[in-house]
């Protein structure tokens, strides 16, 4: 059975619903946010299809899609065409992303129920930006990758500028820089490879690389992994290159902070470990040291300045640049523990950052605040609600039994094997992590009640949906974590090879 | 030369110019002869007509040979032919604009005169793409210049207006004057005004001197010529007459004016300097010793366009400064000076014309309706009118490069070309960071359009403020945004066109 | 350089275009600096005789002497301009004019540089001899192009000359 | 059935998630749920133990996480530690699940209070089933959030939160402890089964840096899990908790999981003396430590916490002496009687509702079933003959003496002295006397409440009977049976230790009764003597302050210190990026200043500079 | 052959055309501002009718290009000073840094 159909369609799905959208009267709020929600559907069941497809022993390289696409001419003697191809696939580190990114939509579509306007442009920015993610993880080449990674600016811009708080302005167009600076890195980047190897395919990258005699000098080499490291740095964020991502945290509205949080902080994450890793293995290890004393500074910076927020989502982006530390801790590892590590902390804080800035929207939308103090005792009125805060609090800080716990567990234990006395310094972050999140969440659910928080709706029918799926899942990883494992092996393999263990 | 000889010739290969310079005099006479009262509009589609039938000609010679006449006085080769299309693609949008727009101030006197003063810069023009002989090629210059200096100030009755043409005017003369000054140097090292014969004189340059001299004149040449470009430091008139012009006229001058600057630019350069040995035959040539001179004039340009361009209020101004950003950008292309740089160039003004014509048409929309300029009149465009906003979007996009437009695919294939060979890490890193800054004042826009709130409907305009857009205009709307965005989906429509009717490296100079 | 009369005729045409065009950048009234003016455009008339290229000097001599100065003194006259080119500039003009006295400087440097002992083999040239009728063929046969283009330029430009300048008899046309 | 024994944490998980679920319309008939399925576990560890008592190890495993190359396991294993934990876990459980019937009685978080309960109790199981330690760990952390769940069962209590707060906090750094220890030896050992890790410490594969690095790592997490100085002051603050937990959880099982781990990993222990020296000094300091704050505390759950905290310093030393059976044998007979001792409080409390013993007193009549039991307990725990407490403190003495630290076993006697005296100070000011304080309708629990308590005096006076000097140590030898490197299952001690401690808590008893039964000696008598050894214990020797002021103080000012680099520095660069660019335009659009020359002079100047520049460099000229 | 060198046409043409090139950026009244754009093609035309004679190939060609360039040059003017006229009108002034209306 061909299947080179399925990637296409899966990632283009969501415009169907654009064009829908486009053609529906604005007003109709309710219809509007249906199909919005219906358009997310057919990428999901295509993304738990393929996984199906995988989980039935079958090859994921069914789904590869290559076409001619554009052809750039004339630029030296030697290599007179420079193609760049329409290529899409899933290796089993992607097929994570792609279901991950499904989901993740799907129940923020749910959420964007809490949209007050416009709900047609949001629907329809949200669907663009959906279509950019799902290419991100599945383009084959750097161009194309670069095309859908851009392609996720404009919408999330947007979402953020016009849907977002107080302060959306401004925290739309520090994303908009950030981003395009980093992008702009990357793209240097990309065209530099594509100058001097005439293709942009990660896999023949990764080939012509691994070369001795591959025309790029090992100084190149390292230059252009530096300025990866700052093209996803600013994405995952890094340290110093975080300020954006607090502001869209705290500016954005819930659902676009979701995807945001689950999913586009992530490509970072991907990008690194697909191209740094993959094409320039040898500059990594190389690097590996300072990764990993960046990922330890993320990830201890981010823990205490986590604790001395007053406002509940500057937590929670503290949090996450804490926990995108431990993907760098387990990448700098460059170990299969490690990078596995890392790979789980990406799908995991996916899921759990979803689940918890999902909470923050429902708390908002009933309480017009999302500040600590002003929530305090909000179990009484909201158990439920608070209840799973404190589940995906729980989450975050690496309980056991939930995939936080797994991913830092080998983030760490990776680490420990190679650089022991930075590792045992990052497990500070740990402490860190249970002491900035039980204040928040303490402060917010347990204690004295400052007010009456009567008359305030728990938790209630769809709202369930985004929060039962996301905790199931968060579970599912923690206590059988080999559903993510076992695809990744492939991948891990593939990357090992290159680092030459 | 007898009248035989004479009838030799083949004329064919000018037959766009032909028709242009057929309907100018009819339209010349029509006008003359045409009651008062009647409106002038018919003028203006018979010149959109025109344009068409010679884009169609054009279209027609793709493919073939080198033709020139009259040693190379004229010349028809794939360069000629690319670059035609696209001036004369421009001419057309731009006539369209033309007749949309509401004549006022002086104008609607004249609007006869406009159309076919137009189609005599455009003629201009597109002499400049198609020939080999420096005096043509000056020529040309002026006549796409003096009617152009006519139509900025065409709106004699609005202060703006005439000051624009004025500054238009001293700063035009003055370059023109450097450039020709330039030139003289070259004829008086070569005694020709042949290129090819120019080009090959100075292979066999020996004297160092002389060479030095021709390094000078080079150097006049490409600031004289970089004013049409707009290029630094030579740009500083743009932003006054681009606010002062007639909108169609500011479109006219940003992107036809702008991508016959760059023929003529590459014409002489490439083919003069290319050449022209530094240190006896064999020697690396002028041109490419004076990259650096170049990469510097590209990334100031680059940095002034998009830097200033932060600070405007104005619409127009704006995106005078983003038009010398784009020029920026498209020095960057000629500085990599490899083969690739003719289909980059090319692309890139393609994509230009459309996204910058497109927007052109959204702002003579906007400003006719609230009788300015500022860019605060975008605010609550999309509550106003969707689609146009929506339109505007994706041209703003597409000039910011982003992904899914031409403008991305131009980039990308200036970039390609800026790491191929020898690689210019630091000119393209201005160029991308240029870029990033670029972002701020074209989301500046959008903002305006998607988030801010429209002005309180003032005396009671309702229903009123709505558009209503002209045929004109929407034509003009729905070719920039197809273009930007199937030029930007599948770019090898235009690339493989050009890849395989037009083999510019080989016509180039042969 | 021998002391012969084509000499001394050099020396004296170029001494006065020069001074014409310093008393151009000095004389205070406007009117005065364009007859100064004349005088240049003149003195370079001879230049091109000495040159031999005869017909350029008739040209320049109508063209330059004749129409343009005239044109240009009946512009000074319709606009009635201040009559001194006062020296009121700003500070900032102040600046500019010493930067761009630099600029200049330094840029005749450069050229000069390159053209002074200009290393051209003199070849003996005939173009004394028929001077007009070879500049006549040269452009009815190899330069017809941009021959008839410059028509077309022209038209243009007396078209727009005239739209621009003309005065509007503004009740009649409102029409 | 050995091979069924996962069964038994999965009766209470199942508990814990049918309580989730429909818990709210269950209500009270929650407890049922609970209690059935914990009885469940009971009773399969019964089985379970005894069949363990004849048949060998059962231990089984699969993959549970595939790394690469290596093959990360989970199972479970029944050896005779496990085994006795499985019992006691699942008994005391049982009695606390019974008993809070009666005691939540009315709470409306019933079914809420029942599913936590069934989380921590399979959390515990799980824990003491694990056959390698990454299980262990997991498990280890999943205990310390039942146990922070209850703890903060009182969410609305400033005080409960801030007590379960500390505990997770508190128990999480000895947790890192533990997690950097157990990653330590897997890069050792290439695994993190128990088995394997100790085959590779007695082939010596391990350098014996390493042993006492991680050992002394894991020991911190034992020490953060059952209260050990310097991260014992969470387990007095948890008391918070609603006191069935207590007993269940910060008295006879949790708590104990450090004694637990420490006994479960005794042969890499036992493999570094250093290690074990630290793991004997801290626990008998603790012990004294804690008892000494015990001495003054007035509230009966705070008395009974430090007491906890004091016997858990016993395990410890126990066990750092190389006295494995006395560790254990203790952490068996402190199970039956500090539950007991608990649920008596417990009784006490639900009776007066105060938990000031100030406000008590005369308890003794009103409370003719709580206060028996309660003075078996308290017998029990001074260590009076006969009782169990005295056999298990007397293997620990001898263990402490024969381990050859003279010191640790004065600490220890002395701490049982202040034991004795302070359990009877706290059962005299509770039940002899005058009542103090408001007492209204003081009656005594229902039978729910009283027969667990029964079932626990029952144990805490036969339970020492199953390891003694006079009848055999059967205890011992069956949990070294078939592993010497255990040590042997009862060691000979001389006498006189036991006469020690037997006079030793008596006297304690003694001056308890002469105090604050007699009365005949001034309760100012002590702190009178020393007043500010008073205060000090009255604030025990001001740790949390202590921590307070540095520890918490150094993160907030770190963190507020970081606020400033991220406020001022990384915005201020970017700030400054952003400034720079934007003057930039300033100039750009001042230098546009209308005039048409000087766009003219900027453009020559331009070529001029060009020209110049061009010139100077040389050109081509030769 | 002449006695005079090219380089001294060449000098003068260079003289004029900065002395031009000066007044046009330096005079305040736009029609002296024309005129010396006037000045430096010129100039130029100096340039072009030298080399006719004394370039590398004497040809008639520079005079041509020199015919072209003053035809150029005089519609430039008249077109500028048409400008000028229209300027004239709306503004009542020819002092060239009095039409700063657009700026910055």
């Amino acid at each position: 059975m061909n299947l080179s159909w399925v990637l296409t369609t899966l990632v283009f799905s969501p415009l169907l619903g654009i064009v829908v959208l486009a053609f529906m009267p604005k007003t109709q709020e309710k219809a509007i946010k249906f199909v919005g929600f219906l358009a997310t559907l057919p990428a999901l069941a295509l993304a738990l299809a393929a996984y199906a497809h995988y989980l039935a022993g079958k090859k994921l390289s069914d789904f590869t899609i290559g076409h001619e696409w554009i052809q750039f001419r004339g630029m030296s003697g030697d290599a007179p065409i420079f193609s760049v191809y329409y290529e899409l696939g899933l290796s089993g580190f992607q097929l994570l992303l792609v279901v991950l990114t499904a989901v993740v939509a799907t129940l923020a579509a749910i959420a964007a129920r809490y949209v007050k306007k416009e709900w047609k442009g949001y629907f329809m920015l949200f669907l663009l930006l959906e279509v950019g993610m799902l290419g991100v993880f599945t383009a084959e080449n750097l161009i194309l990758f670069f095309i859908f990674f851009e392609i996720t600016l404009i919408p999330t811009f947007f979402l953020i500028g016009k849907w977002g708080y107080f302060e959306k302005e401004k925290a739309a167009y520090s994303f908009l820089i950030y981003n395009g600076l980093g992008s702009a890195v990357l793209l240097i980047v990309i065209m530099i490879l594509f100058a001097k190897t005439g293709t942009t395919n990660i896999d023949l990258l990764t080939k012509i690389m691994a070369d001795p005699s591959a025309p790029l000098s090992g100084d190149l080499k390292l230059g252009l992994l530096i300025s990866l490291l700052i093209a996803f740095g600013v994405k995952l964020p890094i340290f110093p290159l975080h300020s954006w991502m607090l502001k869209v945290h705290v500016q954005a509205p819930p659902s676009v902070v979701m995807i945001h949080s689950g999913i586009l902080l992530k490509i970072g994450a991907y990008g690194l470990i697909r191209f740094g890793m993959g094409i320039f293995p040898a500059q990594f290890e190389t690097l590996a040291t300072l990764i990993a004393i960046l990922g330890v500074i993320n990830l201890l910076y981010g823990a205490f300045l986590a604790f001395i927020q007053s406002d509940f989502k500057m937590v929670l982006a503290y949090s996450s640049i804490s926990h995108m530390g431990i993907v760098l801790i387990g990448l700098a590892a460059m170990n299969e523990a490690g990078i596995q590590g890392a790979i789980f902390q990406v799908v995991s804080h996916g899921l759990i950052s979803a689940l918890l800035f999902f909470l923050v929207g429902v708390l908002y939308e009933r309480t017009d605040t999302s500040l600590i103090e002003n929530l305090g005792g909000i179990a009484k009125g909201m158990p439920i609600a608070a209840g799973f805060l404190l589940a995906g609090a729980m989450a975050s800080l690496g309980l056991p039994g939930m995939s936080g716990f797994v991913s830092e567990f080998m983030a760490f234990l990776g680490l420990f094997k190679e650089l022991p006395w930075l590792a045992a310094v990052g497990t500070i972050g740990i402490i860190m992590t249970a002491a900035y999140l039980l204040r928040a969440v303490l402060g917010m659910t347990f204690g004295k009640a400052h007010r009456e928080f009567i008359g305030f709706v728990d938790l209630k029918g769809v709202e369930f949906v985004p929060v039962v799926v996301l905790t199931a899942l968060i579970v599912l990883i923690g206590v059988y974590p080999s559903v993510l494992s076992s695809p990744l092996q492939a991948t891990l393999e593939t990357i090992m090879l290159g680092l030459g263990g | 030369m007898s009248f035989d000889q004479f009838q030799s010739l083949n004329w064919s290969i000018m037959t766009p110019e032909f028709i242009i310079l057929a309907v100018i005099a009819i339209l010349v006479i029509m006008d003359l002869f045409m009651p008062k009262h009647m409106d002038r509009k018919i003028l203006g589609w018979i010149g959109i007509a025109a344009i068409l039938a010679a884009m169609v000609s054009v279209f027609g010679m793709a493919g073939g040979h080198v033709e020139s006449i009259l040693h190379d006085t004229f010349r028809l080769d794939s360069f000629a032919i690319a670059f035609k299309l696209l001036i004369l693609g421009g001419g057309a949008l731009v006539l369209f604009l033309a007749t949309s727009y509401k004549a006022t101030d002086g104008l609607e006197r004249y609007t006869g005169e406009f159309y076919y003063l137009l189609l005599s810069a455009l003629l201009g023009a597109m002499v400049m793409t198609s020939s080999g002989d420096l005096i043509t090629l000056y020529i040309g210059l002026e006549l796409l210049s003096i009617p152009s200096y006519i139509l900025a100030g065409i709106q004699k009755d609005r202060l703006n207006s005439n000051e624009s043409a004025m500054k238009y005017v001293i700063n035009g003369g003055i370059s023109s004057a450097i450039a020709l000054f330039g030139m003289s140097y070259v004829y008086g090292l070569t005694g020709s005004t042949n290129l090819l014969e120019i080009a090959g004189q100075l292979s066999m340059l020996m004297d160092g001197q002389q060479a030095y001299l021709l390094g000078l004149s080079f150097l006049m040449i490409l600031v004289g010529l970089g004013f049409k470009l707009a290029a630094a430091p030579f740009h500083m008139w743009a932003p006054d007459v681009y606010q002062g012009a007639p909108t169609p006229v500011t479109a006219f001058l940003s992107v036809v004016s702008k991508t016959a600057g760059f023929v003529i630019v590459v014409r002489i350069l490439l083919t003069v300097f290319g050449s022209a040995a530094t240190n006896g035959p064999g020697s690396i040539p002028i041109l490419l010793d004076m990259q650096n001179y170049l990469a510097v004039i590209a990334a100031a340009t680059m940095i002034i366009g998009n830097v200033v361009a932060l600070r405007q209020s104005d619409i127009k101004r704006m995106f005078a400064y983003s038009s010398i950003a784009h020029a920026g950008y498209l020095l960057v292309a000629v500085t990599t000076l490899t083969s690739n740089m003719f289909y980059s160039i090319w692309f890139y003004l393609l994509a230009y014309l459309f996204m910058n014509m497109g927007a052109f048409a959204v702002i003579q929309v906007v400003s006719e309706k609230t009788g300015s300029t500022k860019i605060a009149d975008f605010a609550g465009l999309y509550r106003r009118s969707p689609w146009l906003a929506v339109t505007m979007g994706i041209l703003l996009i597409s000039l910011a490069g982003f992904p899914g437009t031409a403008g991305f695919i131009g980039k990308l294939n200036i970039f390609v070309g800026a790491f191929a060979g020898q690689p210019h890490y630091v000119l393209a890193s201005v160029m991308i960071a240029t870029t990033v800054v670029s972002y701020f004042y074209y989301f500046g826009v959008m903002t305006q359009i998607f988030f801010r709130p429209a002005p309180a409907a003032s005396e009671g305009e309702g229903e009123g403020s709505k558009f209503n857009l002209p045929f004109g205009i929407v034509v003009v709307l729905i070719v920039a945004v197809v273009g930007s965005v199937l030029f930007g989906i599948m770019p090898n429509i235009a690339l493989d066109f050009m890849h395989n009717n037009l083999d510019i490296v080989q016509d180039f100079f042969s | 350089m021998t002391l012969t009369g084509e000499f001394f005729a050099f020396m004296a045409l170029a001494l006065v275009a020069i001074i014409g065009g310093v008393l151009l950048l000095n004389l205070n009234k406007v009117v005065h600096m364009v007859v100064a003016l004349i005088f240049t455009f003149v003195a370079i008339a001879g230049i091109y005789i000495l040159l031999n290229a005869e017909f350029v000097a008739a040209v320049q001599v109508l063209i330059y002497s004749g129409a343009i100065t005239i044109i240009m003194l009946f512009g000074i006259m319709l606009t009635k301009p201040y009559d001194d080119e006062g020296e009121s500039a700003s500070n900032g003009s102040k600046w500019r004019r010493i930067l761009l006295f630099l600029g200049v400087v330094g840029f005749a440097f450069a050229v000069y540089v390159g053209i002074y002992n200009f290393p051209i083999d003199q070849v003996p040239s005939n173009l004394h001899e028929n001077n007009t009728l070879e500049v006549g063929k040269a452009l009815y046969s190899k330069y017809i192009i941009p021959f008839e283009f410059v028509s077309v330029l022209l038209l243009a430009s007396l078209i727009g000359a005239i739209i621009l300048a003309k005065r509007e008899d503004k009740e009649g046309d409102s029409k | 059935m050995m091979e069924n024994a996962w069964l038994i944490p999965l009766f209470p998980l199942l508990s814990f998630l049918i309580l989730l679920l429909i818990g709210k319309r269950l209500r009270e008939a929650s407890a049922y749920v609970g209690i059935l399925l914990t009885l469940a576990s009971l009773v399969f560890s019964i089985l379970v133990l005894f069949e363990r008592f004849t048949e060998p190890t059962y231990i089984t495993k699969f993959d549970w996480l595939t790394i690469g190359d290596l093959h990360l396991t989970a199972g479970f294993e029944v050896n005779q530690l496990n085994a006795l934990m499985l019992f006691i876990v699942s008994l005391v459980s049982f009695l606390v699940h019974t008993y809070s019937k009666g005691y939540m009685h009315g709470d409306e978080r019933f079914p809420v209070f029942y599913a936590y309960l069934g989380l921590f109790t399979f959390a515990m199981l799980g824990l003491v089933i694990s056959p390698n330690l990454l299980q262990t760990y997991i498990f280890w952390e999943l205990v310390g959030v039942g146990s922070f769940l209850l703890i903060g069962f009182y969410f609305y209590k400033e005080e409960a939160k801030a007590a379960a707060k500390k505990a997770f906090i508190m128990t999480r750094i000895g947790d890192v402890g533990l997690f950097i220890g157990m990653i330590l030896i897997f890069w050792q050992t290439k695994s993190f089964e128990y088995s394997e890790i100790f085959r590779a410490v007695e082939a010596g594969a391990v350098s014996q840096t390493m042993i006492t690095l991680t050992a002394i790592l894991i020991f911190i997490g034992a020490v953060g899990k059952s209260g050990q100085f310097p991260l014992h002051t969470w387990l007095p603050d948890a008391m918070e908790g609603p006191t069935p937990v207590s007993a269940l959880i910060h008295a006879a099982t949790m708590v104990a999981a450090g004694v637990y781990l420490v006994a479960a990993l005794f042969p890499l222990f036992q493999a570094s003396q250093t290690a074990l020296l630290t793991v004997a000094t801290i626990g008998a300091f603790t012990a004294i430590f804690a008892a000494s704050i015990g001495l003054v505390q007035t509230d009966i759950k705070r008395v009974l916490a430090y007491s906890t905290v004091s016997q858990l310093g016993y395990m410890m030393l126990a066990l750092g002496s190389a006295g494995y059976v006395a560790g254990v044998f203790h952490l068996m007979t402190h199970a039956f009687f500090k539950a007991l001792l608990f649920l008596a409080a417990g009784s006490v409390i639900h009776a007066v509702h105060t938990q000031n013993i100030e406000e008590m007193g005369g308890l003794w009549k009103k409370l003719k079933f709580t206060g028996p039991l309660f003075l078996i307990g308290t017998l029990a725990i001074s260590g009076v003959p006969g009782l169990s407490g005295f056999f298990s403190k007397d293997e620990i003495l001898v263990a402490a003496w024969e381990g050859g630290h003279p010191v640790l076993f004065l600490l220890a006697l002395i701490a049982a002295f202040f034991t004795a005296f302070y359990m009877f100070r706290l059962f005299f000011l509770v039940f002899t006397g005058e009542a103090r304080g408001e007492q209204k309708h003081v009656h005594e629990s229902p039978s729910l409440m009283t027969l667990p308590m029964l079932v626990l005096g029952v144990l805490a006076i036969i339970g020492g009977y199953v390891n003694t000097p006079w009848f055999g140590s059967f205890l011992g030898d069956w949990l070294v049976d078939g592993n010497e490197a255990l040590g042997h299952g009862h060691i000979e001690g001389p006498a006189w230790i036991m006469i020690a401690a037997t006079v030793v808590s008596l006297l304690g008893i003694y001056l308890a009764w002469l105090i604050y039964g007699k009365r005949s000696v001034a309760r100012d008598w002590l702190s009178g003597a020393g007043g500010t050894l008073h205060t000090i214990l009255l604030n025990k020797y001001y740790v949390d302050e202590f921590y307070q002021l540095i520890v918490v103080n150094f993160v907030k000012g770190f963190s507020y210190f970081l606020r400033f680099i991220d406020v001022f520095l990384v915005e201020g660069i970017v700030k400054g990026v952003a400034g720079f660019v934007q003057g930039l335009g300033i100039t750009g659009s001042k230098m546009q200043n209308g005039q048409v020359q000087t766009y003219g002079a900027v453009a020559f100047i331009g070529l001029a500079v060009l020209a110049v520049i061009f010139a100077l460099t040389g050109g081509y000229l030769k | 052959m002449s006695s005079v060198p090219a380089s001294a046409f060449l000098a003068l043409a260079l003289i004029l055309f900065c002395i031009g090139l000066y007044g046009a950026l330096t005079k305040r009244n736009t029609v002296i501002v024309l005129i010396s754009i006037e000045l430096m093609l010129n100039a130029v035309n100096i340039n072009l009718v030298t080399f006719s004679k004394y370039g590398m190939a004497p040809s008639i060609t520079g005079q041509v290009f020199a015919l072209f360039a003053m035809a150029v040059a005089a519609a430039e003017a008249a077109v500028g000073l048409a400008i000028l006229m229209s300027l004239y009108r709306n503004k009542k002034t020819v002092n060239i840094d009095e039409m700063d209306q657009m700026k910055h």
